[in-house]
């Protein structure tokens, strides 16, 4: 068997250069940070495609299935005998896809900062930032139990507040990093009591002890508890109320889109390709647990995914500002991968959703990560984010243009491009387990292909917009990660993905199933590009019509169905004003009140009290003569023991 | 009688002695060399106090009128310590222009009240006690209208002079009565003979109540802030210190000895004066502006901290309520020397007067911390030590809540310290008391007290020592 | 009734109205020579009671210094035909309950207690005896408290002197 | 050797040092001096103490020295330590050291202000090694007096009041905590025999459970007011808001850990079966302390108030954690107060900086500081995530190891509170992305910080100091926390022997 | 017993003499009229000594011996109670007792 310790590399490479690029990189120049950031990533890169050819073709199966294998794990803190941190790095099938979907992301994307953030100040902040966040990710994902997991969640939050905070000085995104931290931050909560929960019935917070199909600890907590569901559920829809937070599932998503306001390289990394599918990461990563002793649960999770890519789609058909298309585009996706996971059995052919989410995250990694970058490339070159402002970009951006539409055949889901294949996997899933679910995912099929090319046509054709300066190509830093994402997004979709991961970890075949499924998602796929086309193609009133035709509808989405401000009037009015205000003055005017009044009690007695220090020498006598009298009297009749 | 006997009754005899010394002395010497009898009378009485130090013999003497322990003999060494403290402090004072024809008569009124003093704590008899305690309270009112053209000064000696009458009526009412019911004065007989009846209960309320007079318990303190305020400095500080602490003694004695077949009377009895005492003591000193008055309310509620260690009634409430007079004469010294060496540099002794007076006297404000800290229990200093010492005993008696109330007391107790701290520590003031020397007994005087009362604390000998002769008792 | 009685009687009535009318009286001359008739009436109960010394104690020391002492005080400080506002009502009614009250307490009190006469022989009280004991150390002996009293009355002395006597000012 | 007294010896010598010093720089570089030998005391301390364990020494305290001090009342002046102590001298030593250095420019009474602060800083430690009831007592009172003095002082806004408060409240704290102390020494001997102070012994005795009822509510209460427990809690606000920098950094940092190290050395381990009984009153009251203090925070403006909240919030989880009395959430506890000391000791220092240059602690005044300082702006931001619990950082192993500890109980009270208690991160983190917002990002909102300077070297050295010490427990938590769960065994023993 | 009349009738006539004396020290105005309350209170607990002594415990002297030490006290009492009282007069022109109260509260 291969020795796989050479991976804690992996993770401690862009911890490295994180403390020397932040401690140091004010010393540097900036394009010296840059570069020693890009590197670190490219050596863990490369890392994990070694990583990944040992595991997937040198290392031996045992029954067939690819092998959990421990690398490295120590402890790390210990709470009781049984319950124990330990830091570690597992190499499975998903951990491995994982790796290289972040490193070559976070390779791209760094390279494409490069370009991108030249001249920032802050750049060598910048690059420190992304390798902290490339460390949390790569910690999350080789993860060995749940609660290294948690760690690296929280870590992984918070390089993304950090990240979208960049541009600190802009209220926005200080505003926007705060919600996504605090958002996210809530349904930790959930994360962590669920992990409370979880951990305490099966006394393990190790995956491979938890996901151990015939182990002790699926077994457990299977009685109903609360409402009709056993603890095990409970517990796990609690661990998904995280997953759902990081991934900006209904009703957590809403801080997704304000994330946008983060350099758009940040959202292509960590909004679109890595960090929000840590959600989908951690239900498959427990999914046995999940399929086996909560089923209740993976409903839930089915149920909101699909709800939230509906929600989502909906809401990206009418916005304008592009990066916040792409951010709900991005909801919308993951919701996909959710349906799927929900979707899925354990086992063989039945875990096909299994292995579709884990294609589909896979793949829109790729295309979304092109998606993101590409849209830096235009703001980049025409300094806005609205695609009111823009139009006819297709003449100055050329490659821009073309990776874009790639990107955008890929997610409408056009055959034979990777997507095809992902969606494809989910939507038969979908179809065998819960038509509703599919129909739903179908129409959302639909309006993906929609909004995605409302967005291409708005942009590259539509109007030409006079521009203060002639758009012009991005540097050759930018447009390289663009194409190599483009091949990727086209090719990927090639890749027996079923050969490698499955939620048994035993290869099993998969074949499209042309009819009802890959048709009929062609058809809506088309469908949506059609009406796209004859919407925006040409500049147009149509559309505007149409919106004025169902105008309540079309507001509400607009407005996101006015969800920031519901959350807005739960947090300022209901917390801040309702229950801190009420708190602080509670605390100042009450308990405070009380300790004060205690003092001013004392006082109050002195000044009632001091008329016995008359002055008057027969008074004194008097109350000598008196006290005397009453004590006799109280200690020969009252007390006369 | 022998020579032996003499010995035994030294403290009193040697300062019969001195005192007829300064007598003789002040008659023998002109009228304009008469500030030669401080140093005359500070020296002689530092050898009584030496004297008073040697081993000695105990036991009874004059058929038992007169008795003397360990104990007693320790009690004494202490009182004559802090007087010395008080005659090196009054030595600013007496050097006035006023006093400069009376300075052997401050010497002489002090000399005979402490041999009343001492002759009350060695008293066998209720006869003794009496009598003691008149030749201690009655040339104790001149003192305090020592200051003769000042009104408060008068109006002071006229407060003691008639209430301490009042109050040793109703004392020796008592005794009368304890006289009427046992048939004898002594001590040892009244002993044997006490118990409950009511007319013996009236009795020791009544004694008690003219004892209480004395240590200033509540509701028979009244006289104290006035009379504290009016008397000059130096008087209070040895009224409230030196009077004050032989009074507790004997009452601890007597409580001991005679009374203790009922205990069962006298400890609720202790429990409820000893809560009125620091509480009443504690909400007056809270508004007290001036700080001999100030001073006045805390030695009341002091002197209810006292009786936690009787209410113990123990050996440990014994050697504490021993100890904690003993740290509370030094700590009360310290703060009233401070005062009077103030009042008589700058006649100031308000609390506002010490604003900022870290700032111009460093020193003489550290002095009064510390004092203050102590009376208020705080460590390092040795009030703390007293304080825990009483507290201790009162709750090995099972007495947690008066224990409660005390602590709570000793709290506000601290605020209204902090107070005079807050004054020269951090309070502003535009004209501070300006920089001063301190005359140089008075110096020493208050060296001797801080040493005091760093010493009196760490220094755990002492404390076994007053508890392995307390053992008697 | 024997005349012992009577005498008591006569004795007792004057200490108590005279002792009231000492007290109430609104000239303070009168109040002062009723002090003095109290005190006299006390020494008649001391002569009654067989103590012929401390009688004459009490009428030469009592009766003859403190009073006169009082009345030369009184000379000093007041008119002689001054008559004193009567005290506030409030205060008088206070001070009567007060010391009615104590005046009952101790009363029932020295009632309900039955009194133990001692065993002891009684004992002829003559100047010798008095003048043995007061110079005797022994039980029984008042050398001790004599000393003391002899010093009290040399600081009282002082005391009187030091806080009255007028200094020549320069 | 008697190492322990050295760490009181120390002090002791550094503030005769200072009388004697001429000028104020001479005052500092004693201060400095001595406390970094103490310093190094510290972590020699910690060395030779896991060396002893290594070595195979499984006595229940390690350096024991023990000398008659009043004999009659069998009080003596007995030191030693376990791993429990050692950690909490180790953070005093820090904080007290960042605090020398945090209060470098000190011009007013400079002398004075470093008397009283080590002089504070004496009590502290000889607060943790006392074995003996009397002398920690009295070790107590030592550390609380100072502060009036240096909030009287020295403190800003009214520093007088708050001064005045914070002392009359803790020494009403006390005032229960001397009658719990005595009803244990008097009790401490239930089968004849000498009464004793020294808690190991008392320790070996069984109290009688009357006696426990009585006197660990006080106990539990006098220590707790000193740990913030709700709702004797609000010297702290006034207090830390008025007081200069090391002294908020000392007395949050240390002062209110005295609380939590008490409540579970005397209330819980001398008298454990009215804990058992009671802990129930005593759990609800600091889980309200946690999410109280929390919400409490988030409306506040001034950085000191928002701060000081949050100690009750995060000192109120140590006394939820005590409270739980297993051996998780125990050892969470004190891990917890010696993450909380050195966070909010950072916090302070970083406050007492920030006001020294921008002369406000009003966050809705100040805004884009990170700008203009950057070092300032990273540690604040540092500490505002160690506070938030951010993994990497001490707070977060503290607070897993309670929750985890705590939810070990079965039954649902305990497991109810948790997740009260457990809320509060979310809170926590709104106040906190609150003030770092408000403080650090967006746009400058006063012309006049535009020129303000970075941190200086005294000050990052204060600063760094104390950031290493959080992220050193943060990554490398697990030898602290089998350091004190070592030592915790034997009160757990105790505790197990009577768990029904 | 003695003489036929019995012990209680002295001691109520002596301690009606002694509450007269409280309510006098009480009420009087004067100072000196106080000190006269004084002295009757005193000579009242002098009436129980001798009274005791007599019907009680004739076998000593001891209630003698007190009452005759406590007339020497009062005597040298009101000798330092009337040199104040004059200082008094001298400070304040007046021996009223209800104008000697600069001091209070």
């Amino acid at each position: 068997m291969t020795s796989f310790s050479f991976t804690v590399l992996i993770v401690l490479i862009p911890l490295f250069v994180f403390l020397f690029v932040g401690l140091l990189g004010h010393k540097m120049k900036p394009i010296v940070s840059g570069i020693i950031g890009t590197s670190g990533l490219a050596i863990a890169a490369i890392l994990s495609y070694f990583t990944a050819y040992q595991y997937f073709f040198n290392t031996e199966k045992i029954g067939g299935a690819y092998q959990k294998i421990l690398a490295f794990n120590t402890v790390w803190l210990q709470f009781t005998d049984k319950l124990h941190i330990d830091m570690g790095v597992l190499i499975d099938p998903i951990s491995v896809m994982m790796l290289i979907v972040i490193t070559t992301v976070s390779l791209m994307v760094h390279i494409y900062s490069i370009g991108y953030m030249k001249g920032e100040k802050g750049f060598a902040r910048f690059f420190a930032f992304l390798s902290l966040f490339s460390f949390s990710m790569l910690g999350l994902v080789l993860a060995t139990n749940i609660f290294q997991m948690y760690i690296f969640w929280e870590l992984v939050g918070v390089s993304s507040f950090l990240l979208i905070g960049f541009y600190y000085t802009k209220p926005s995104a200080v505003s926007a990093s705060k919600k996504a931290f605090i958002v996210t931050r809530f349904a930790d909560l959930g994360f962590l009591i669920g992990i409370l929960i979880l951990s305490f019935n099966t006394g393990t917070f190790d995956f491979i002890s938890l996901t151990n199909v015939n182990g002790a600890a699926i077994a457990t907590g299977s009685g109903i508890a609360f409402l009709g569901l056993s603890t095990m559920t409970w517990s796990l829809i609690l661990v998904f109320m995280g997953g759902a937070g990081k991934s900006a599932m209904f009703p957590l998503h809403i801080w997704l889109p304000d994330a946008m306001e983060g350099p758009t390289p940040v959202s292509a990394l960590i909004h679109a390709a890595t960090m929000v599918v840590a959600g989908v990461y951690l239900v498959a990563r427990l999914f046995p647990v999940y399929a086996i002793s909560a089923p209740d649960g993976l409903m839930v999770v089915a149920y909101v995914g699909s709800f939230s890519s509906l929600f989502a789609a909906v809401i990206a058909c009418t916005q304008y500002d592009i990066k916040r298309v792409l951010a709900y585009s991005t909801m919308s996706q993951i919701g996909y991968m959710m349906v799927a996971l929900g979707v899925s059995g354990y086992g063989g052919h039945e875990g096909l959703g299994y292995m579709a989410s884990m294609f589909h995250l896979f793949t829109h990694a790729m295309f979304k990560a092109l998606l993101f970058l590409g849209a830096g490339a235009i703001i980049h070159s025409v300094h806005t984010n609205l695609m009111t402002e823009m139009g006819g970009l297709r003449k100055h951006l050329p490659i821009t243009h073309i990776t874009f539409l790639i990107a955008c055949l890929t997610i409408a889901g056009v055959p034979f491009l990777s997507a095809f294949f992902s969606k494809d996997e989910i939507l038969t899933a979908a179809y065998h387990s819960n038509k509703l679910i599919f129909v739903v995912q179908l129409f959302v099929a639909g309006l993906t292909a929609f909004y995605m090319f409302r967005l291409y046509f708005r942009i590259f054709w539509n109007k030409d917009t006079h521009y203060h300066h002639t758009p012009h190509e991005a540097p050759l830093t930018m447009t390289f990660p663009l194409i190599f994402l483009a091949i990727a997004s086209i090719f990927s979709g090639y890749i027996p993905f079923s050969e490698f991961v499955s939620s048994d970890s035993l290869p099993f075949e998969t074949e499209i199933e042309w009819w009802p499924i890959a048709i009929p998602s062609i058809i809506v796929g088309l469908l949506g590009i059609s009406l796209a086309y004859i919407l925006y193609k040409k500049e147009s009133t149509l559309p505007h019509r149409i919106a004025s035709s169902v105008k309540f509808f079309y507001t509400s989405a607009f407005n996101k169905f006015y969800f920031d401000e519901i959350y807005m009037f739960v947090t300022k009015k209901i917390i801040f004003n309702y229950i801190s205000r009420p708190v602080a003055w509670f605390d100042r005017h009450i308990v405070d009140g009380f300790m004060n009044s205690l003092a001013w009690i004392t006082n109050v007695t002195s000044v009632k009290i001091k008329g016995f220090q008359s002055g008057q020498l027969q008074q004194y006598a008097f109350v000598f003569i008196s006290g005397a009298i009453l004590l006799g009297i109280l200690f020969i009749y009252l007390f006369s023991i | 009688m022998n020579l032996e006997n003499f010995f035994l009754m030294r403290h009193e005899l040697v300062l019969t002695i001195i005192t007829l010394m300064v007598l003789i002395a002040d008659l023998s010497i002109h009228e304009d060399k008469k500030y030669k009898i401080i140093a005359l009378a500070t020296t002689l009485f530092a050898i009584n106090l030496i004297i008073g130090f040697f081993p000695s013999l105990t036991g009874n003497l004059f058929g038992n009128m007169y008795k003397t322990s360990d104990l007693q003999l320790t009690m004494k060494n202490i009182l004559n310590l802090g007087v010395i403290v008080i005659l090196l402090q009054s030595v600013t004072w007496l050097k006035t222009d006023e006093n400069k024809l009376k300075i052997s008569e401050f010497y002489l009124l002090v000399f005979s009240t402490l041999i009343g003093m001492q002759f009350m704590i060695s008293a066998g008899s209720f006869l003794m006690l009496y009598l003691g305690l008149e030749l201690a309270t009655i040339p104790m009112a001149a003192l305090a209208a020592y200051d003769r053209f000042r009104h408060n000064s008068a109006e002071a000696g006229i407060k003691l002079i008639l209430s301490a009458a009042m109050s040793s009526a109703v004392l020796i009412l008592g005794i009368s009565f304890i006289y009427g019911t046992t048939g004898s004065t002594y001590f040892d007989t009244v002993a044997m003979h006490y118990s409950n009846t009511p007319l013996q209960t009236l009795a020791f309320i009544l004694f008690f109540s003219g004892m209480a007079f004395k240590i200033s318990l509540v509701p028979f303190h009244l006289w104290t802030a006035d009379v504290y305020e009016g008397s000059p400095v130096n008087v209070t500080s040895y009224l409230s210190v030196i009077s004050k602490g032989a009074s507790a003694f004997i009452l601890v004695i007597v409580l001991f000895t005679v009374f203790n077949s009922i205990a069962m009377i006298w400890k609720p009895l202790m429990y409820i004066i000893s809560v009125l005492t620091m509480t009443v003591g504690n909400l007056f000193a809270i508004r007290q502006q001036n700080l001999k008055r100030f001073l006045a309310f805390s030695s009341i509620a002091q002197a209810g901290f006292i009786l936690l260690g009787i209410i113990g009634a123990s050996e440990i409430g014994m050697t504490s309520v021993v100890y904690f007079i003993f740290v509370y004469i030094f700590s009360n010294l310290g703060a009233f020397g401070v005062v009077s060496v103030i009042y008589y540099k700058t006649q100031k002794e308000c609390i506002d007067d010490y604003d900022g007076l870290y700032h111009t006297n460093p020193k003489l404000s550290l002095v009064m911390m510390l004092a203050l800290f102590s009376l208020a229990g705080i460590p390092p200093v040795a009030g703390y030590f007293g304080k825990f010492f009483l507290f201790t005993a009162a709750a090995s008696a099972g007495y947690y809540w008066l224990v409660f109330i005390a602590v709570l007391n000793a709290t506000i107790s601290l605020y209204y310290y902090l107070l005079v701290v807050k004054a020269m520590f951090i309070n502003k003031n535009d004209q501070p008391i300006a920089y001063f020397k301190t005359d140089v007994p008075a110096k020493i005087a208050l060296i001797i007290c801080v040493i005091g009362l760093f010493v009196i604390g760490f220094y755990s000998t002492i404390y076994q020592y007053i508890q392995s002769i307390s053992f008697g008792l | 009734m024997s005349g012992n009685q009577i005498m008591f009687i006569v004795f007792s009535a004057m200490i108590v109205i005279f002792s009231i009318l000492t007290v109430t009286s609104r000239k303070i001359l009168r109040a002062a020579v009723f002090l003095l008739f109290v005190l006299i009436s006390t020494s008649a109960l001391y002569f009654m009671l067989n103590y012929q010394f401390l009688a004459a104690v009490q009428l030469t020391l009592y009766a003859g210094g403190i009073v006169v002492l009082i009345i030369f005080s009184v000379l000093l400080t007041s008119h002689i035909d001054e008559k004193f506002e009567s005290p506030a009502l409030l205060k008088r009614v206070y001070a009567a309950i007060a010391s009615i009250l104590g005046a009952v307490l101790v009363i029932t009190t020295l009632l309900n207690n039955t009194f133990v006469p001692g065993t002891e022989a009684a004992k002829d009280v003559n100047m010798n005896l008095i003048g043995n004991s007061l110079i005797s150390w022994g039980e029984q002996g008042y050398a001790l408290p004599f000393e003391l009293i002899s010093i009290l009355l040399l600081a009282a002395m002082i005391a009187a002197i030091v806080v009255a006597k007028k200094i020549k000012t320069k | 050797m008697d190492i322990l007294s050295f760490l009181v010896i120390i002090p002791v010598l550094t503030v005769l040092g200072i009388i004697i010093a001429k000028d104020p720089k001479h005052t500092r570089i004693i201060s400095a001096i001595g406390m970094g030998l103490q310093l190094i005391l510290a972590a020699y301390l910690v060395f030779a103490y896991l060396g002893e364990r290594n070595a195979g020494n499984i006595a229940e305290m390690l350096f024991r020295q023990d000398y008659m001090w009043y004999a009659n009342l069998n009080i003596h002046y007995s030191v030693g330590v376990d791993g429990i102590s050692v950690a909490m001298i180790a953070l005093t030593a820090v904080v007290v050291f960042a605090g020398i250095f945090a209060s470098w420019k000190v011009d007013f009474l400079p002398k004075e202000f470093f008397i009283s602060l080590i002089l504070l800083s004496t009590g502290v430690f000889g607060f943790f090694i006392s074995l003996d009831l009397f002398t920690m007592f009295l070790f107590y009172e030592i550390a609380v007096i100072p502060m009036y003095l240096l909030i009287g002082i020295w403190g800003s806004g009214p520093k007088e009041y708050a001064a005045m408060k914070l002392t009359l409240m803790l020494m009403g704290g006390s005032a229960l905590l001397l009658v719990g102390i005595l009803g244990i020494y008097t009790n401490s001997a239930p089968d004849g025999g000498a009464l004793t102070f020294n808690i190991l012994e008392i320790a070996k005795v069984h109290i009688p459970i009357e006696a426990q009822r009585l006197f660990f509510p006080m106990t539990f209460i006098g220590f707790g007011i000193l740990g913030a427990l709700f709702p004797f809690h609000t010297w702290s606000p006034d207090g830390h808001a008025s007081a200069p920098t090391a002294v908020s950094m000392l007395h949050a940092g240390v002062l209110m850990k005295l609380g939590g190290y008490g409540a579970f050395r005397v209330a819980i381990f001398l008298l454990p079966d009215a804990a058992q009984e009671l802990s129930w009153i005593f759990i609800i009251l600091t889980s309200i302390s946690v999410v109280y203090g929390a919400f409490g925070a988030i409306v506040q403006k001034d950085l000191k108030y928002i701060n000081a909240y949050s100690s009750v919030s995060h000192c109120g989880l140590v006394l939820f954690a005590v409270l739980m009395m297993n051996k998780t959430a125990m050892d969470g506890a004190i891990l917890q107060m010696i993450s909380h000391g050195l966070m909010t000791a950072l916090f302070f220092a970083l406050i007492g900086m920030i006001y020294g240059r921008t002369h406000t602690r009003m966050i809705n005044e100040m805004g884009g500081l990170m700008k203009v300082m950057p070092f300032l702006g990273v540690a604040y931001v540092i500490a505002g995530l160690a506070s938030l619990g951010l993994p990497g950082l001490s707070g977060f192993v503290a607070e897993m190891t309670i929750f985890f500890g705590a939810f070990q109980h079965t039954d649902v009270f305990h497991r109810v509170v948790t997740i009260v208690a457990v809320s509060s991160i979310v809170i926590t983190a709104v106040y906190i992305l609150r003030v770092v917002g408000a403080l650090l990002f967006g746009p400058i909102k006063n012309p006049h910080f535009e020129h303000l300077e970075d941190a200086k070297w005294f000050e990052k050295l204060s600063t760094v100091t104390l950031i290493l010490a959080i992220a050193a427990i943060g990554i490398a938590p697990l030898w602290l926390s089998n350091m004190i769960g070592t030592s915790l065994q034997p009160i757990i023993d105790k505790l197990s022997m009577i768990i029904p | 017993m003695n003489n036929g009349i019995p012990i209680e009738y002295f001691l109520v006539t002596a301690t009606l003499m002694f509450f007269a004396g409280v309510y006098g020290f009480i009420t009087r105005k004067n100072l000196i009229t106080m000190l006269m309350s004084v002295e009757l209170m005193l000579n009242s607990v002098n009436i129980n000594f001798v009274v005791f002594n007599r019907y009680l415990f004739p076998g000593q002297l001891e209630g003698h011996f007190f009452s005759l030490f406590v007339i020497a006290v009062a005597a040298s009492e009101a000798a330092v109670a009337i040199a104040i009282i004059i200082n008094i007069y001298r400070n304040f022109q007046s021996i009223d007792v209800e104008k000697t109260d600069e001091m209070k509260f």
